[in-house]
C-alpha cells in the first residue's frame, strides 16, 4: 500500500564510474597485501625491516587515532598517552604478573579499552578546543604519574620488557613482528571499513558535523563516542604493546610524549582523516620524511623545523589529506557540480503534472500528488 | 531618475562550481523599492552579496549613483552608502544587544547622531530596549532579527539590501518593518527587498523581478505582477484571493 | 613539622608565580576567546622572547627590562604576520582544531630555529641583582620576581583595559563572531583580527621577559609550560581573560602550598585535577566564561 | 489517555532573570495538526527544547502518550517517536544531502547499526524525500553549499525520514517559496492523515490558519488561548496580544 | 642478507669505521656534543699516530635526537645496514639501556662513557662496560667518609637532599644519603623534581626552613645552578653544599653570581690528573677545540681508549666472532686512562671512585681523597 510516508518514487541513478573505481580499489588492495607480505624477504638488512616495523607502527597508531578523529572530528593529542598505557601494561603484566607475552598484550589493551570509558566519559563531555586540551593533558598527567610512581612503575629507570621470543636472532625477530605488526594494521583497518559504511559510521559522522542535531535525530551521540572512543583506545593500546614487545625498554618520557601524539595526527591529516588508506599513506609519507629530515638535518635541531614545516603545509593547502586533494583534481575533468536547478518553476511544473497523469493512467497513487484536503 | 544601484550583466558563483548568476541586470532607483522574489536557491541573496561586495562577481558591473564600483569590497561600499542585512542569523552572539546596535553605527564619527539613533531604534522594538545588556545570542530567532534589523537602522544609506526582513517575525514586528522600509523609501532610500512572504512585499513595493535559474524572469511594477494568476501559482503562492489574517495597523 | 613561616614564604611564592602564571594564560584567553585559536604555540613564543632578552644581555649588556622596547612592538608584528599570513587561510569551520596543528607546528619550528642559532644549552640571564632579597614579615621574596609580577600586572590591565573600554575590543569580537556582518557594518576584520593576534603575541614578549629574569631556558621548555597554562584557561572558563587570571592566581598558590607536603612532581598534577574537576562539574569553567548556546 | 499525544503540566524555565516558559500546561491530542503561535520570545523554541529534553525545564513535568519523558535525553525523545526541526536551521553542513538524510535513518538495535547505511531501500526512500520537498537536484550537493531555503528543505527530509510519529516544526516556511509552502501544507496534511500528529510554530498566518486542526497561542511563556483556527482568528486576547490589533 | 663476519680480515688501509649514535639534539644535546668531541679528539690523536692495526679510524656518528626510538634504529642502522667494525656507547642511561641490547643482541663490544646509574648493571648484560671511574651512587664516597670522620662537635647532625628524578643524578645523592643516614644524619627534606623544573624556590623554601645543617644536590646543570639560586635567594646558609655535575661546568660561577664559595661537586676527571695520556690528551684536545676538555669529553676518549686497547690487544677489529675476543679481552684486562687504570666487574661496572672538589678562592680544586688533593676541604662552608 502506497502512503505517503514512503516516498520512494524516484529510480536511484547509478553511475558507470563506480564499478571502475570499485575495480580500480581492488587492484589497490591485492598489490599493497603483496607489498606488505613480500616486504621481509626484500628489505637488504634488518635495518630496513626495522625501519619498516617502525613505519607500520605508526601507520597502526595513525589508523586507531582515526577512529576518533576521522569520525567524530574531535583532535585528540593525547593518543601517545594511550599507546604508552599499552604498553606499560603490558609490560607490568609480563613483568610483575608473569603472564605470557602475548596474552600480557591482549589483557593490557582490554584493561586500556576499559579504562578509556572513564577517560572518555570526562574528556568527551567537552567538545573543540577543550577536548584537545584535555588530551594534552592526559599525556603530561600520566607522564607524571608514570615517572613518580617509580615503585611501580620503575619510573624515570625505565622498565624492561622481556623478549616473547628469546632464542630468536634480531633479524628473526624482526621479521615475526613485522608480520604481528601487519595482521594488527589490517584488523584495524577492517574495523575502520566496516564502521566506515555502517549506519554507525554514518551517525559518527553526524556528530563530527553537528552535535547537537544528530542528537534530535536520535542518534544517542555520547554513546556512540564513548563506543568508538574505547575501539580506537583498544586498538592503540594493542599497538602500543606489541612495540613494547618488539622494543624492549620502556621510558615514560618517550611512552607519554606529547610529539608522538602529534605526529600521529600529522599522518593521518596528511593523507587523508576521511579515507581508510589515508592514515597509513600519511604514515609511509611521514615516517620516510621524519627519517629523511634526520639524515639530512642530524646534528642540528632543524629537522624539528622541517617536520614543522610539513605540518603547516598540510594544514594550510591540504587540510582535507592528499588522498581527497587527488580526488579533487580528477575531479577537475569531470563537468563542474550543480547546484542551480536545470529547469524554471514553470517547466518544472509541467514535468510534474505530467508525471502525475502518467501515472494516474497506470491507476496508481503516487505521494507527492496534492491530496484534497478533507478530514476524517 | 538615475538608479541609485545598478547591477549590469552580472556573473557570479561560490568556488570552482558552475555560475549562479547568468548574466543578470538590476537596477533600483532612488527612493523606491524594488522586489525580488523567486524559488528557493534562485539566486537572490547571491545577487544581494554581489551588490554589497560581499561576493565578488566574475564578470560585469556595479554602479552605486552612477559611479564604478565593480569588484570594492563592503567596506568600500558601505562608505560608498550601500548597506546590507544578511539572511538567516548575523548578530553578534556573543556581545550584548546594546554592542550589536552601537556597532552598527562603527562607521559613524558624530557620536551624537550614533546616540540619537540608538534611541530611535529603542523606540521602535521594544525588545531592543528591554534585552539592552544581555548577550544577543540567547534572545529569540525572531528577536535576533529585530536587533539586526535595529542594527541595519543605525546608519543612514544610500541603498539597503534587505535579505528576507520579516523571516521569523511575529506580525507586529513585521508590520514595523515594513513600515520602516516604506519610510526609508520616501525618505529617498533605494531599496533591493528579497522577501518569501512575497504578495506582503510587493504590495509595498514600486517594481518587483522574478528571478529564476539566477536570471531575471520577469520584471515590471509590482503591481502587475501581483494580478498575473500564472506568476502567483508559480512564485507567490496560491491563494492570493482570502483575506490578509493580518489586519494592518 | 611545617612551620608557619614556612607557609607564609609559600604563599608568598605562589602568589607571585601566580602573577605569571595570569599573564601568560591571558595571551592565550585572547587568542580563544576572540578567535577561537587554540595558540600552542604561545609558550614557545614566551621562550623566543626569553631568548632574545638572554641574548641581547649577554650581547650588549641591556638590561632585559630595556628589551620589552624592542620585544613588544617586534612580537606585535610577528602577530599581524600570523594571523594575516597564515591563520586567517584556516576554514572558519575547522578554525579550532586547524589551529591547534598549525600553532604546534609553529611551536615546532620555532623550537628548532632556536635550537639551531643558540644551540640546546641552558641560559640564564646573570643579573647583578639576581639573588638580591627583601624580606617582609619574615618571608624572603627575590627581587627579580617582584619585578616580574609587577610586569604581569600592568600587562593584565592594560589588556583588560584594551578589550573592555575601546571601540577596537568590540570589533574584535565582532570580527570573530560574525565575519560577514562585521565586515557589513564597516569594519576591517583582516586588520582588527591581525591586531588582536598581535596584542596576544605582545603579552607573550611581556611575559617572556619576565620568565626569563629569574629561570634557566632552553628550546624545548615551552613544552613544560603548555600544559598548566592550557589547563588554566579551562579552569579559568575558556575566553574569560578576568577568570584566566582568577584561576591561575588560585592554582599558582594551591601548586606552591602543596609543594609543601607533597613533592615537586605531584604537587603539579593540582593543574590536571582542577582540569578534571572543571570537566566533571563546569564544563564552562569555574570563573566565567559563558557562551552563548542556543537550540 | 492515548488520545493525548503530548502533555506538559506546569512548565517553568528560567534563564537568569528572563522567565521563558511560566508554568506552561499544553496537551496536544493525537493525529491532529497543531499550531503553536505567539509573539517573538514568548517562549515558543524553549517549549521545543524543554519537551526534547535539549534543555532541562526548572520544574513541571511533559509526557508523552502516557510516559514521563520530563528526563529523557534528547535521542531518548527521539526514539520515542518525537521528530523536530530547529528554528535556526541546522543540518550536517560537510555532508551530501543524500547523507543528511541517510543519517536520520532510525538503526534497530546493535546489529542494526553496524548494516550498511547506504541501503538501497533507504537510499530510494530519501531521494523520495528529496523529490518530495523540490530539492533532488541537490543530492550529491554538500549542506553547507545550499541557500538558506533549500537548507530548511533539507532539515525537513531529515527529519521525515526518521519516521517519528510525532512532528515538531520551528518555522518551517522561515524562508521558503510560497509557491512551495503549498506544496508543504499539502504534506504536512497527507501525513497526517496517515495517523502522524504536528506540532508547528510558524508566524505564518495564511499557512496556520488552514493547516491545523488545533491552535495554542503562547504569550509570556504559557498558554493565553486554545481552539480551532476559526475561534482563535477570533480570539479579542489573541489578537491583543500576538496579531497587535 | 650479507653478514658481517664474511668479510675475513681486511686489507690494512681499510679504515676502522666506528658506530656512534649521540643525541645532538634534544634534551640531551649539550652534553652529547661534548661526547662527540671527545671522541672526535680519539680518533684524531690515534690517527695522528698511524691508526689502530695500521688502519685509520673513522667515526661514523648519527644523530638520536635525544630519543630512544631513535637510539635503537641508529644501532640497528649502524651494525645491520652501514657494517661498521666496533661500535661505542651514546650518551645518557636513558637511552644507553636500549642501544646496550641491540649491540648485545648483535654480538658486539659496548664501551660506553655515560651510562652511570646502578641499573645499567643490572640489566645482565654480557657485551656492556662503563669507562668511568665509578656509577653514580659511589661518586660521593670520599666525601661520606670525610662527613662521617668529623668529629662529634663539628658533625653535622641534619641534611636535606634534592634530586633530580633521572637515574644519574638521583643515584649520586642517594649513594651519599644512603651513607650518611647509616652514619646517623637524620634527612630533614628529601625532594626529587622532574628534569624538566625550572621553578626551584618552593623545594627552595623547605630546605631553607628546615634549616638543614648540609645540603646534598643531585643534579645536571642547569637545576644545580637554579636550586643554588633560590636557595641564595632565601639567604640560606648551609654548612656544607655539594651538587653534582653543576659546580664543575666552566659557565657554573658566572650564572650564579660568582658566589660559589665553599661548594662541592664530585667529579671523576680533571685536566691536572697525573696520568700519562691525560697529558697529550689536554694538550691536544686543547689544541683541536680552543678549551681544555671537560668530563664528558674525558669519559669519551676513555671510551675510546679502552676499544682501542682491545683492539690493539686482540688484533682485529670487525662484525662476528671478533668481538667475542674484544669482549673476553676487556674483562680480563686492567686499561690504563686518562682516568686512570680501569678494570669491570662482571657486570661492565668500573672498579673506582670519584674525586671531590671544591670551589675555594674562585677557583674549583680537589680536595678529596687526601692523596690527590690540590688543596684543603672549607668545613663549614663560608656564607655564599
Ligand atoms: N556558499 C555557497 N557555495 C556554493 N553554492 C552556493 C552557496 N550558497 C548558495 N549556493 C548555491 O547558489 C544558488 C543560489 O543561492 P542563493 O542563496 O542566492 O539562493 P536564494 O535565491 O537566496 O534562495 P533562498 O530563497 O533559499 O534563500 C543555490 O542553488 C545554492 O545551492
Ligand atoms: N539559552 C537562553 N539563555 C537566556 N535566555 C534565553 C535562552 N533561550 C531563550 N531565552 C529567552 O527566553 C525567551 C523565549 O525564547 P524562545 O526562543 O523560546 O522564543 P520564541 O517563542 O521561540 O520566539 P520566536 O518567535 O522569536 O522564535 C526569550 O526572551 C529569550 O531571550
Ligand atoms: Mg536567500
Ligand atoms: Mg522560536
Amino acid at each position: 500500500m502506497p502512503s505517503a510516508s514512503d516516498p520512494s518514487s524516484t529510480t536511484t541513478i547509478r553511475r558507470p564510474t563506480v564499478t571502475v573505481a570499485r575495480a580500480g580499489r581492488v587492484v589497490l588492495l591485492v598489490v599493497l597485501v603483496a607489498a606488505v607480505v613480500s616486504f621481509p624477504s626484500l628489505a637488504p638488512n634488518p635495518y630496513i625491516l626495522s625501519a619498516g616495523i617502525l613505519v607500520l607502527n605508526y601507520a597502526l597508531l595513525s589508523t586507531s587515532w582515526n577512529f576518533v578523529g576521522g569520525f567524530t572530528g574531535y583532535i585528540s593529542l593525547g593518543h601517545g598517552a594511550l599507546a604508552g598505557l599499552g604498553a606499560y601494561g603490558t609490560g607490568l603484566l609480563v613483568t610483575r604478573a608473569g603472564l605470557p607475552s602475548f596474552l600480557a598484550l591482549g589483557v593490557a589493551a582490554l584493561v586500556v579499552a576499559a579504562l578509556a570509558v572513564p577517560i572518555g566519559y570526562a574528556a568527551l563531555r567537552v567538545r573543540g578546543a577543550s577536548f584537545v586540551i584535555v588530551s594534552i593533558a592526559l599525556v603530561l598527567v600520566l607522564l607524571l604519574v608514570f615517572q613518580s610512581w617509580a615503585s611501580f612503575t620503575g619510573g624515570s629507570r625505565g622498565l624492561t620488557v622481556p623478549r616473547p621470543f628469546p632464542d630468536l636472532l634480531r633479524p628473526e625477530h624482526h621479521r615475526v613482528f613485522w608480520f604481528l605488526f601487519a595482521g594488527l594494521l589490517a584488523l584495524a583497518l577492517l574495523v575502520w571499513w566496516l564502521i566506515d559504511r555502517s549506519r554507525f559510521g554514518l551517525g559518527l559522522k553526524a556528530i563530527r558535523e553537528d552535535e547537537d542535531k544528530a542528537e534530535s535525530l536520535g542518534i544517542p551521540t555520547f554513546a556512540y563516542k564513548l563506543v568508538v572512543f574505547v575501539v580506537s583506545a583498544g586498538f592503540t593500546a594493542a599497538a602500543g604493546g606489541l612495540y613494547a614487545l618488539w622494543f624492549g625498554d620502556l621510558d615514560p618520557v618517550f611512552q607519554f610524549s606529547i610529539l608522538t601524539g602529534s605526529y600521529l595526527v600529522l599522518m593521518a591529516l596528511l593523507g587523508g582523516v576521511r579515507t581508510l588508506f589515508g592514515p597509513l599513506l600519511g604514515a609511509l609519507v611521514v615516517g620516510t620524511a621524519l627519517e629523511y629530515f634526520k639524515v639530512e638535518y642530524g646534528g642540528t635541531p632543524l629537522h624539528l623545523v622541517a617536520t614543522g614545516l610539513l605540518l603547516a603545509l598540510v594544514v594550510l593547502f591540504m587540510p582535507d589529506g592528499v588522498l581527497p586533494a587527488v580526488a579533487a583534481m580528477l575531479d577537475r575533468f569531470r563537468p563542474a557540480q550543480q547546484s542551480i536547478r536545470e529547469v524554471t518553476a514553470a517547466e518544472l511544473r509541467e514535468q510534474r503534472e505530467s508525471g502525475v497523469r502518467a501515472e494516474t493512467e497506470l491507476a496508481a497513487t503516487r505521494p507527492g500528488t496534492p491530496s484534497t484536503r478533507e478530514r476524517a | 531618475m538615475a538608479s541609485e544601484i545598478e547591477l549590469v550583466d552580472i556573473q557570479a558563483g561560490y568556488g570552482r562550481a558552475a555560475p549562479v548568476l547568468r548574466g543578470l541586470s538590476v537596477a533600483v532607483p532612488a527612493g523606491s523599492i524594488v522586489c525580488l522574489v523567486g524559488p528557493n536557491g534562485a539566486g537572490k541573496s547571491t545577487v544581494l552579496k554581489a551588490a554589497s561586495g560581499l561576493l565578488k562577481p566574475r564578470s560585469g558591473r556595479i554602479l552605486v549613483g552612477g559611479r564604478e564600483m565593480t569588484g570594492q569590497g563592503p567596506q568600500a561600499m558601505l562608505a560608498a552608502g550601500v548597506a546590507h542585512v544578511l539572511q538567516g542569523h548575523s548578530v553578534f552572539r556573543e556581545m550584548t544587544v546594546a554592542e550589536n546596535v552601537l556597532l552598527g553605527g562603527y562607521t559613524l564619527r558624530d557620536k551624537a547622531f550614533a546616540a540619537r539613533r540608538a534611541e530611535f531604534v529603542k523606540e521602535l522594538f521594544p525588545v531592543v530596549a528591554q534585552r539592552w545588556g544581555s548577550l544577543a545570542g540567547l534572545l529569540s530567532g525572531g528577536q535576533q532579527k529585530q536587533v539586526e534589523f535595529a542594527r541595519s537602522l543605525m546608519v543612514d544609506p544610500k541603498v539597503v539590501l534587505l535579505d528576507e526582513p520579516s523571516m521569523g517575525l511575529d506580525p507586529n514586528a513585521t508590520a514595523t518593518v515594513f513600515e520602516q522600509i516604506v519610510r526609508m523609501r520616501d525618505a529617498g532610500t533605494a531599496v533591493l527587498l528579497v522577501e518569501q512572504n512575497a504578495r506582503r512585499a510587493l504590495e509595498a513595493a514600486d517594481l518587483g523581478c522574478v528571478l529564476d535559474l539566477g536570471r531575471v524572469h520577469i520584471s515590471g511594477p509590482a503591481s502587475e505582477l501581483l494580478a498575473d494568476p500564472q506568476l502567483g501559482e508559480l512564485y507567490l503562492g496560491g491563494r492570493p484571493a482570502e483575506p490578509p489574517v493580518v489586519p494592518k495597523r | 613539622m611545617t612551620s608557619g613561616a614556612l607557609i607564609f614564604q609559600s604563599v608568598v611564592l605562589g602568589l607571585l608565580l601566580g602573577g605569571l602564571y595570569a599573564l601568560l594564560a591571558s595571551g592565550l584567553t585572547l587568542y580563544f576567546g576572540i578567535m577561537r585559536v587554540v595558540m600552542i604555540a604561545h609558550s614557545a613564543f614566551l621562550i623566543l622572547a626569553a631568548y632574545l632578552a638572554w641574548w641581547s644581555h649577554t650581547r650588549f649588556g641591556v638590561d632585559p627590562l630595556l628589551s620589552l622596547v624592542v620585544t613588544v612592538p617586534l612580537f606585535f608584528a610577528a602577530g599581524v604576520l600570523l594571523q594575516r599570513g597564515l591563520l586567517s587561510r584556516l576554514r572558519p569551520a575547522t578554525l579550532t582544531m586547524m589551529s591547534v596543528l598549525l600553532t604546534f607546528a609553529i611551536a615546532v619550528i620555532i623550537e628548532g630555529l632556536l635550537g639551531y642559532a643558540f644551540t640546546g644549552t641552558q641560559r640564564r640571564i646573570q643579573l647583578g641583582y639576581g639573588t638580591a632579597n627583601l624580606e617582609l614579615f619574615g618571608a624572603r621574596i627575590a627581587v627579580v620576581k617582584l619585578i616580574a609580577f609587577g610586569l604581569a600586572a600592568a600587562a593584565l590591565l592594560t589588556l583588560y583595559l584594551l578589550l573592555k573600554r575601546t571601540t577596537f575590543g568590540w570589533a574584535l569580537r565582532a570580527t570573530i563572531q560574525h565575519p560577514d556582518a562585521a565586515r557589513l557594518v564597516g569594519i576591517d576584520t583582516n586588520r582588527v583580527a591581525g591586531h588582536g593576534f598581535g596584542i596576544g603575541l605582545a603579552t607573550a614578549a611581556v611575559g617572556g621577559t619576565a620568565l626569563a629574569l629569574d629561570t634557566t631556558i632552553y628550546p624545548s621548555l615551552h613544552w613544560h609550560w603548555i600544559g598548566p597554562l592550557m589547563a588554566i584557561i579551562v579552569v579559568g572558563g575558556l575566553g574569560s581573560v578576568p577568570g584566566a587570571a582568577a584561576a591561575a592566581m588560585v592554582l599558582g598558590l594551591t601548586q606552591s602550598l602543596l609543594q609543601i607536603p607533597l613533592n615537586t612532581t605531584w604537587a603539579q598534577t593540582v593543574f590536571y585535577l582542577a582540569l578534571l574537576a572543571t570537566l566533571a562539574f563546569r564544563p564552562q569553567g569555574f570563573f566565567g566564561g559563558r557562551l552563548a548556546q542556543r537550540f | 489517555m492515548t488520545d493525548q499525544a503530548l502533555r506538559t503540566e506546569g512548565l517553568t524555565k528560567a534563564f537568569g532573570g528572563v522567565v521563558a516558559l511560566d508554568g506552561a500546561g499544553v496537551a496536544f491530542r493525537h493525529g491532529q495538526v497543531n499550531a503553536l503561535i505567539g509573539p517573538n520570545g514568548s517562549g515558543k523554541t524553549t517549549f521545543f527544547n524543554c519537551v526534547t529534553g535539549m534543555i532541562r525545564a526548572d520544574s513541571g513535568r511533559t509526557v508523552y502518550r502516557g510516559r514521563d519523558i520530563t528526563r529523557a535525553t534528547p535521542h531518548a525523545v527521539a526514539h520515542a517517536g518525537i521528530g523536530r526541526t530547529f528554528q535556526l536551521c541546522r543540518v550536517f553542513p560537510r555532508m551530501s544531502a543524500l547523507d543528511n538524510v541517510l543519517a536520520a535513518v532510525r538503526p534497530g538495535g546493535v546489529l542494526g547499526r553496524l548494516r550498511g547505511a547506504r541501503g538501497r531501500a533507504e537510499v530510494d526512500r530519501a531521494r523520495g524525500w528529496l523529490t518530495r520537498l523540490g530539492i533532488e537536484h541537490l543530492v550529491d550537493v554538500e549542506a553547507r553549499n545550499m541557500s538558506w531555503g533549500q537548507q530548511k528543505l533539507l532539515e525537513l527530509a531529515g527529519v521525515l525520514m526518521s519516521d517519528p510519529e510525532t512532528v515538531l516544526l520551528d518555522e518551517p516556511a522561515g524562508g521558503v517559496n510560497p509557491a512551495l509552502l503549498d506544496r508543504i501544507g499539502g504534506l504536512v496534511r497527507e501525513l497526517n492523515a496517515e495517523g502522524r500528529t504536528f506540532v508547528i510554530v510558524e508566524h505564518n498566518m495564511d499557512l496556520v490558519m488552514s493547516i491545523s486542526d488545533h491552535i495554542v497561542v503562547f504569550d509570556r511563556g504559557r498558554p493565553i488561548a486554545e481552539g480551532p483556527p476559526s475561534v482563535i482568528r477570533s480570539d479579542e486576547r489573541v489578537l491583543g496580544a500576538y496579531l497587535g490589533v | 642478507a650479507c653478514s658481517g663476519g664474511e668479510q675475513g680480515s681486511a686489507s690494512t688501509d681499510d679504515p676502522i669505521v666506528v658506530g656512534i649514535s649521540l643525541p645532538l639534539t634534544g634534551d640531551f644535546s649539550e652534553p652529547g656534543k661534548g661526547v662527540q668531541r671527545g671522541y672526535q679528539a680519539w680518533a684524531k690523536i690515534v690517527n695522528e699516530k698511524g691508526g689502530l692495526l695500521g688502519r685509520p679510524v673513522e667515526l661514523k656518528i648519527l644523530d638520536d635526537q635525544s630519543n630512544a626510538d631513535r637510539v635503537v634504529s641508529d644501532y640497528e642502522q649502524l651494525i645491520g645496514q652501514d657494517q661498521v667494525d666496533v661500535v661505542v656507547g651514546p650518551f645518557s642511561t636513558r637511552l644507553v639501556v636500549p642501544a646496550a641490547r641491540v649491540a648485545e643482541e648483535y654480538g658486539m663490544l659496548f664501551v660506553e662513557p655515560a651510562g652511570a646509574a646502578k641499573e645499567v648493571f643490572e640489566q645482565g648484560f654480557k657485551n656492556l662496560f662503563y669507562a668511568a671511574p665509578a656509577v653514580a651512587n659511589d661518586h660521593y664516597n670520599h666525601l661520606a667518609e670525610y662527613i662521617l670522620g668529623l668529629p662529634a662537635g663539628q658533625r653535622p647532625t641534619t641534611a636535606a637532599y634534592a634530586a633530580m628524578d633521572d637515574p644519574f643524578a638521583q643515584g649520586t645523592a642517594y649513594g651519599l644519603k644512603e651513607k650518611l643516614e647509616a652514619g646517623g644524619i637524620r634527612t630533614v627534606v628529601d625532594e626529587v623534581y622532574p628534569p624538566n623544573t625550572t621553578e626551584f624556590s618552593g623545594i627552595a623554601a623547605k630546605i631553607a626552613s628546615s634549616k638543614a645543617d648540609i645540603v646534598v644536590g643531585g643534579s645536571q646543570y642547569q637545576d644545580g645552578v637554579n636550586l643554588i639560586v633560590a636557595l641564595q635567594q632565601l639567604a640560606y646558609q648551609p654548612k656544607l653544599a655539594a651538587f653534582s655535575t653543576a659546580p664543575t661546568s666552566p659557565e657554573f660561577a658566572a650564572a650564579i653570581g660568582n658566589k660559589t664559595e665553599g661548594i662541592l661537586a664530585p667529579t671523576g676527571y680533571t685536566q691536572q690528573a697525573p696520568y700519562p695520556s691525560n697529558v697529550e690528551f689536554v694538550e691536544k684536545y686543547t689544541t683541536q677545540f680552543g678549551t681544555p676538555p671537560e668530563e664528558d669529553e674525558a669519559n669519551a676518549y676513555t671510551t675510546g681508549q679502552v676499544v682501542a686497547a682491545a683492539i690493539t690487544a686482540v688484533g682485529c677489529a670487525e662484525q662476528g666472532d671478533c668481538q667475542r675476543k674484544l669482549i673476553e679481552w676487556v674483562r680480563g684486562n686492567t686499561v690504563e686512562t686518562v682516568v686512570g687504570p680501569l678494570s669491570w666487574d662482571a657486570t661492565g661496572k668500573p672498579k673506582g671512585a670519584h674525586m671531590i672538589q671544591q670551589w675555594v678562592g674562585g677557583e674549583i680544586q680537589i680536595v678529596l681523597p687526601g692523596d690527590a688533593k690540590e688543596a684543603d676541604i672549607v668545613y663549614p662552608k663560608p656564607a655564599w
